[in-house]
């Protein structure tokens, strides 16, 4: 019997898995929590003060409560409910959640961003209330908060890491398991590190980059 | 349908989730294919092989048990519960399946002629299991404070803390120290007295109201017993015959 | 509710132990911020000076910081600083990490706030007959700590919510000590229900003082 | 023809319009003169509709604008509007600017969108900018924008609010160039404005506006040069 | 008496001023005018120090700004200054603002700094806003506390740089009144201004600047009412 076995080749195919977990996952959240927070932004945007009551208070139980408790309390809690979810559906849902409640801090300030003076020189051109969110609100909204977004995003795919810890096997799992066989924790992790900086640091430069140039 | 219990859901679904806590050799571990292997992941085999459903083992830490059987993720966990009152107002256990022995695994040279000795070094386990719990319970009728006293999250974290030289001792099961030992990767540390008085009896544990299930379980372990499957696989795991205290405390405790 | 029974007196008669993680929660993220802040205004200060070495350094740093998870930089603490035979306690591990983070998000912050302020006031200032320092301590300090409050409390929040990693090297910080409190009793969506509780109260505190100190020291002024 | 009769408006406790009266025949330049706050702009939204009213009418082309059941946004592209901040959409080429309203409003395909967006646009003089954004050009370039922009709509009524008034003073003189070019069209126009001079150059009417009210109304020659009332005269004591 | 004796100055390699000289004498009023871009906001930077210059000499009341010895602190106590963008300091109020200097540059205690600071406040006609925050108020109020900011210093020569140009224009002229105060304090001032009207009113000598170089000065009726260069004729006919 093998307990201790050193990394090799054949591990890369399991690595690669926990990669595409990683990407898979994060790129679910980023996704649903955007569109999510997309409408939840732009209601708080237009809405009275008691409807954003209710949903503030919503959205700050999830920036209040770590991503960690709030995995392992969701997945317990549906299912003793007795809607038992896979660690990929539960992690992606409350991933989204958590994105969501970022994102639509970004998506509202992206709204109230635009100028009423403008919206008032389109809804004077006679665009109806709609086509004046569709064809001027979201994409100038939007356009100002591309980098603010990207940063969410970011960190997203970071917090992923923490999925972990309700069984779904991404990236840093992955490592952990292979930790566990071959006793090298350094070199595994190093790898780890990179990949996500590889990911993390051009996206980030690219954000700033956009941000400085919309200063200008 | 309303009547259908875990145990015709198991059947008609076709899969056995049968949770195991990887890092505990040999009852769990990955082998060098990172697949799930060990006492546990037998027992979870041969148990869907008399359902006659696939297996479906579930990689748990120690934290994991309990909510996975609460969210349904797992139907039954092969993972070396022990069968403590306050844990079976939570869960429902079945007999016990096997008995631990906790022990001191200590870094060579560092003194540990009994277990009083930890009092002065370093010492380690990980978190929430029940010799941590033993370990406490012992230190403060001792009044020994915690300070020397460092948590892990797993078992293996626990042990690749004693390889790295965070703690000077830890202390696991009998079992878990012996499979390292002879891993060879543990050459610089040897095998330390036993926390006193104390045997961990563990069981299966499964949701606390599926008592059909957990019946169905209870003949499944005595089947294993009777039908000397405890025994191969105990040769298989750990190199010897099943000990006879040990089956008799089995039998006894049931 | 699918027949799941609540059992609050086991997490009644643990509350001592959760209020002691919640106080080490506290304690480590404070510790945490305080030596990041102090790191933080070196590293900015390396960003904007022209000596390659220091630039470099503190660029680093901060890239690092900030472009890797935190669990990650904690497990490297721990375990990766441990291959080197560099033992860090649980507790040390996660306020390292933390500290590592908290600099290298704060430097940027202080990078900002500094660069946010507009020349002009460093010429208004000097025409007033004031020397650099003065300059410095009745102008432009006083308005950059104002831009930097709100993220200054936003990283903080961050490092309360983020030492939970604890839980994953066994640190006894409201998390650990929730994971451990659950394994010996098997009561888990208690616990964690009454942890997330504590956090959130947590968070909001440290959020409403804030704004009271904010309130206080920035009177009508700004925003 | 624009017909306000009686118009009262109030923000909360504060009544910015006290009862307007004004006619605006076609082809006529009226402008509005008054202090700041004499609730000029505001007169100017309600005509538009942005702002609604408390009572009195406003009637445009024969239909009443505040009525309930008026379609709006059909009524709006009769009167366009230009506002004293420059409101291109940044977002849009100069181009796509005028013709968005055009092609999603008025529904006409996007060539034929952009074909009169294109011949308004030659007509301010931004014929070589077409496919510039916005943001990279002047304030006086992104008000005549602003211009074409509402003129691509064809409404037969304009409506200017201080136009001029956020614009650097050399930028001033290309956009009123471009407001006598709509009068000699035969635009009808109303126009809000600081710039004296030009008022009584272009308009049919002046009327001063103080306080809510519209205080003296008539030829510039009146208005202006020989102006009746106490108010009037204070007020273009202060900015001659 | 600030003597400006051919002053050179350059960013990299553009030269903005190609030898300048100048001198004000106390009481004496001096208006700057001339097209961007030209150096005239670049000429008080260096008369107070703020930047350096490449040659020539800038003596106030006998002492040489840019030699090494000078204790530019000291001397900037001398030179009021005022600039186009008003920067009030965001974090104090109006009161503070005004006796920040006195109190610790000048070393005064607390209250007499405030009761220098308030009479400067009132005489600059902020004396109701003493307690307000400087973002609350207009730009003309928070130019009016610049300057009053700067008098608070005593100081005995006044620099303004284009004050007026970044206000709107209801807001000029509570600006320029305060400048015609200060005029009739006898306070020697220095004003680089785009407002030609203004400066023949106020000024003893008007200065034009062009591409770095005094092109023309003289008395306002010499420079702007009969000016003799070409260039000074281009330029007062655009801006007129
Ligand atoms: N949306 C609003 N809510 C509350 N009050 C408003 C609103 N819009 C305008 N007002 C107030 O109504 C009054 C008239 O404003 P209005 O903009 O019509 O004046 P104006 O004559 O256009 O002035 P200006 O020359 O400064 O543009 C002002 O006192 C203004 O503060
Ligand atoms: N810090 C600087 N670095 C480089 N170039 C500068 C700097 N400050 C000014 N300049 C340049 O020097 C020239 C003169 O600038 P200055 O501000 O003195 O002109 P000005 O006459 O005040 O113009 P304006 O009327 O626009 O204020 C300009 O070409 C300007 O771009
Ligand atoms: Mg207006
Ligand atoms: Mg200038």
């Amino acid at each position: 019997m093998n307990l201790f076995t050193p990394l090799s080749w054949s591990d890369s195919g399991f690595i690669l898995t926990g990669i595409l977990n990683t990407v898979y996952i994060s790129v679910v959240a980023i996704i649903v929590g955007s569109l999510l927070g997309l409408l939840v932004g732009f209601v708080r945007a237009e809405s009275n003060k008691s409807i954003n009551m209710l949903l503030g208070a919503f959205l700050d139980v999830l920036r209040s409560v770590p991503l960690i408790i709030q995995l392992i309390l969701f997945t317990t809690f549906i299912g003793a409910m007795g809607y038992p979810l896979n660690p990929f559906a539960a992690g992606s849902i409350i991933l989204s959640l958590y994105t969501m409640a970022f994102m639509s801090e970004v998506f509202r300030s992206g709204f109230d961003s635009v100028p009423t003076s403008t919206i008032k020189a389109a809804r004077s051109l006679g665009l109806n209330y709609l086509q004046t969110v569709r064809y001027i609100r979201i994409p100038i909204g939007m356009r100002a908060v591309f980098p603010s977004w990207l940063g969410v995003a970011l960190s997203v795919i970071k917090d992923s890491a923490l999925v972990s810890v309700i069984g779904y096997m991404e990236l840093l799992r992955t490592a952990e398991q292979l930790i566990s066989r071959t006793q090298q924790p350094i070199m595994i992790l190093i790898g780890v590190g990179l990949f996500y900086f590889m990911i993390s640091y051009p996206l980030s430069r690219y954000g700033k980059y956009v941000e400085r140039k919309m200063e200008i | 349908n309303a009547s259908a219990d875990k145990l015709d859901d198991v059947i008609k679904r076709g899969t056995l989730n049968c949770g195991v806590v990887l890092d505990f050799p040999p009852m769990g571990y990955t082998d060098k294919d990172n697949k799930p292997a060990g006492f546990d992941v037998d027992y979870c085999n041969d148990l869907a092989a008399v359902l006659g459903v696939k297996s479906e083992v579930i990689n748990l830490t120690w934290g994991d048990r309990i909510p996975s059987l609460i969210s349904a993720k797992t139907d039954v966990v092969v993972g070396s519960t022990s069968d403590t009152l306050a844990r079976a107002k939570s869960v429902g256990f079945t007999y016990p399946y096997f008995v631990f022995k906790f022990q001191v695994l200590s870094k060579k040279g560092v003194r540990m002629a009994s277990f009083d000795d930890l009092k002065d070094v370093k010492v380690g386990a990980a978190l929430g299991t029940t010799y941590e719990t033993e370990y406490f319970k012992y230190a403060d009728s001792k009044g020994w404070g915690r300070d020397n006293y460092t948590s892990f999250k797993s078992e293996n974290d626990a042990f690749l803390g004693l390889y790295q030289g965070k703690i000077d001792a830890l202390i696991s099961t009998n079992t878990n120290i012996a499979t390292k030992l002879t891993s060879g990767q543990f050459d610089g540390f040897v095998a330390g007295p036993y926390v006193p008085n104390y045997d961990d009896v563990v069981g299966l544990i499964a949701k606390r109201d599926e008592l059909a299930w957990i019946k169905y379980l209870n003949l499944f372990l005595v089947h294993q017993i009777r039908d000397g499957r405890l025994n191969e696989l105990h040769m298989k795991h750990f190199g010897t015959a099943v000990s006879p205290d040990m089956v008799q405390s089995l039998r006894d405790n049931k | 509710m699918n027949n799941y029974e609540f059992h609050w007196n086991v997490v009644f008669d643990a509350f001592p132990q959760l209020l002691s993680g919640a106080f080490t929660t506290v304690h480590v993220s404070v510790l945490s911020m305080l030596v990041g802040i102090v790191i933080a205004v070196l590293l900015a200060l390396g960003k904007l000076s022209n000596n390659k070495v220091f630039y470099h350094f503190a660029n680093i740093w901060i890239e690092i910081a900030r472009n890797t998870p935190a669990l990650f930089l904690i497990y490297m603490a721990y375990f990766g600083l441990g291959a080197y035979g560099i033992h860090l306690s649980p507790y040390l591990a996660v306020f390292s990490a933390l500290v590592f983070i908290n600099a290298g998000y704060l430097a940027e912050t202080f990078r900002g706030g500094f660069q946010s302020i507009p020349t002009t006031q460093y010429s208004a200032a000097k025409s007033l007959g004031m020397n650099n320092i003065k300059v410095y301590r009745y102008v432009i300090l006083p308005q950059m700590f104002r831009r930097i409050y709100h993220p200054m409390t936003n990283q903080f929040v961050w490092s309360i919510l983020m030492s939970s990693l604890g839980i994953l090297v066994g640190m006894n910080e409201l998390s650990g000590e929730t994971q451990r409190l659950q394994s010996t009793s098997f009561r888990t969506l208690e616990f964690f229900m009454v942890a997330a509780a504590m956090y959130f109260v947590i968070t909001k505190l440290v959020l409403f003082t804030s704004s009271l100190i904010a309130k206080k020291v920035f009177k009508g002024e700004l925003s | 023809m624009i017909e306000i009769k009686g118009v009262h408006k109030s923000f909360g406790d504060l009544e910015v319009l006290k009862g307007i009266d004004l006619n605006v025949n076609r082809g006529e330049v009226v402008s509005i003169i008054g202090a700041s706050g004499s609730g000029k702009s505001t007169l100017l939204y309600c005509i538009n509709a942005i702002e609604k009213i408390n009572s009195g009418n406003i009637i445009v082309d024969g239909i009443d604008v505040h009525d309930k059941k008026t379609d709006i946004n059909k009524l709006r592209q009769n009167l366009g509007m230009v506002f004293q901040q420059w409101n291109s959409f940044p977002h849009l080429t100069v181009l796509e600017n005028a013709a968005l309203a055009p092609q999603i409003v008025k529904g006409f395909s996007k060539e034929k969108a952009q074909e009169i967006a294109t011949k308004e646009l030659i007509h301010v003089g931004l014929g070589d900018k077409l496919h510039e954004y916005p943001t990279r050009m002047s304030g006086g370039q992104q008000q005549r924008l602003a211009i074409a922009r509402a003129l691509a709509m064809e409404p037969p009524y304009m409506l200017f609010d201080e136009v001029t008034s956020a614009l650097d003073p050399e930028l001033v003189g290309e956009v009123l160039d471009t407001l006598r070019l709509l009068r000699d069209d035969g635009m009808t126009m109303i126009c809000v404005t600081h710039e004296i001079a030009f008022a009584k150059e272009v308009s049919d009417k002046v009327a001063f506006f103080h306080e809510g009210l519209i205080e003296e109304i008539g030829t510039p020659q009146q208005v202006l040069d020989n102006p009746q009332r106490e108010r009037t005269q204070q007020f273009l004591s202060k900015v001659l």
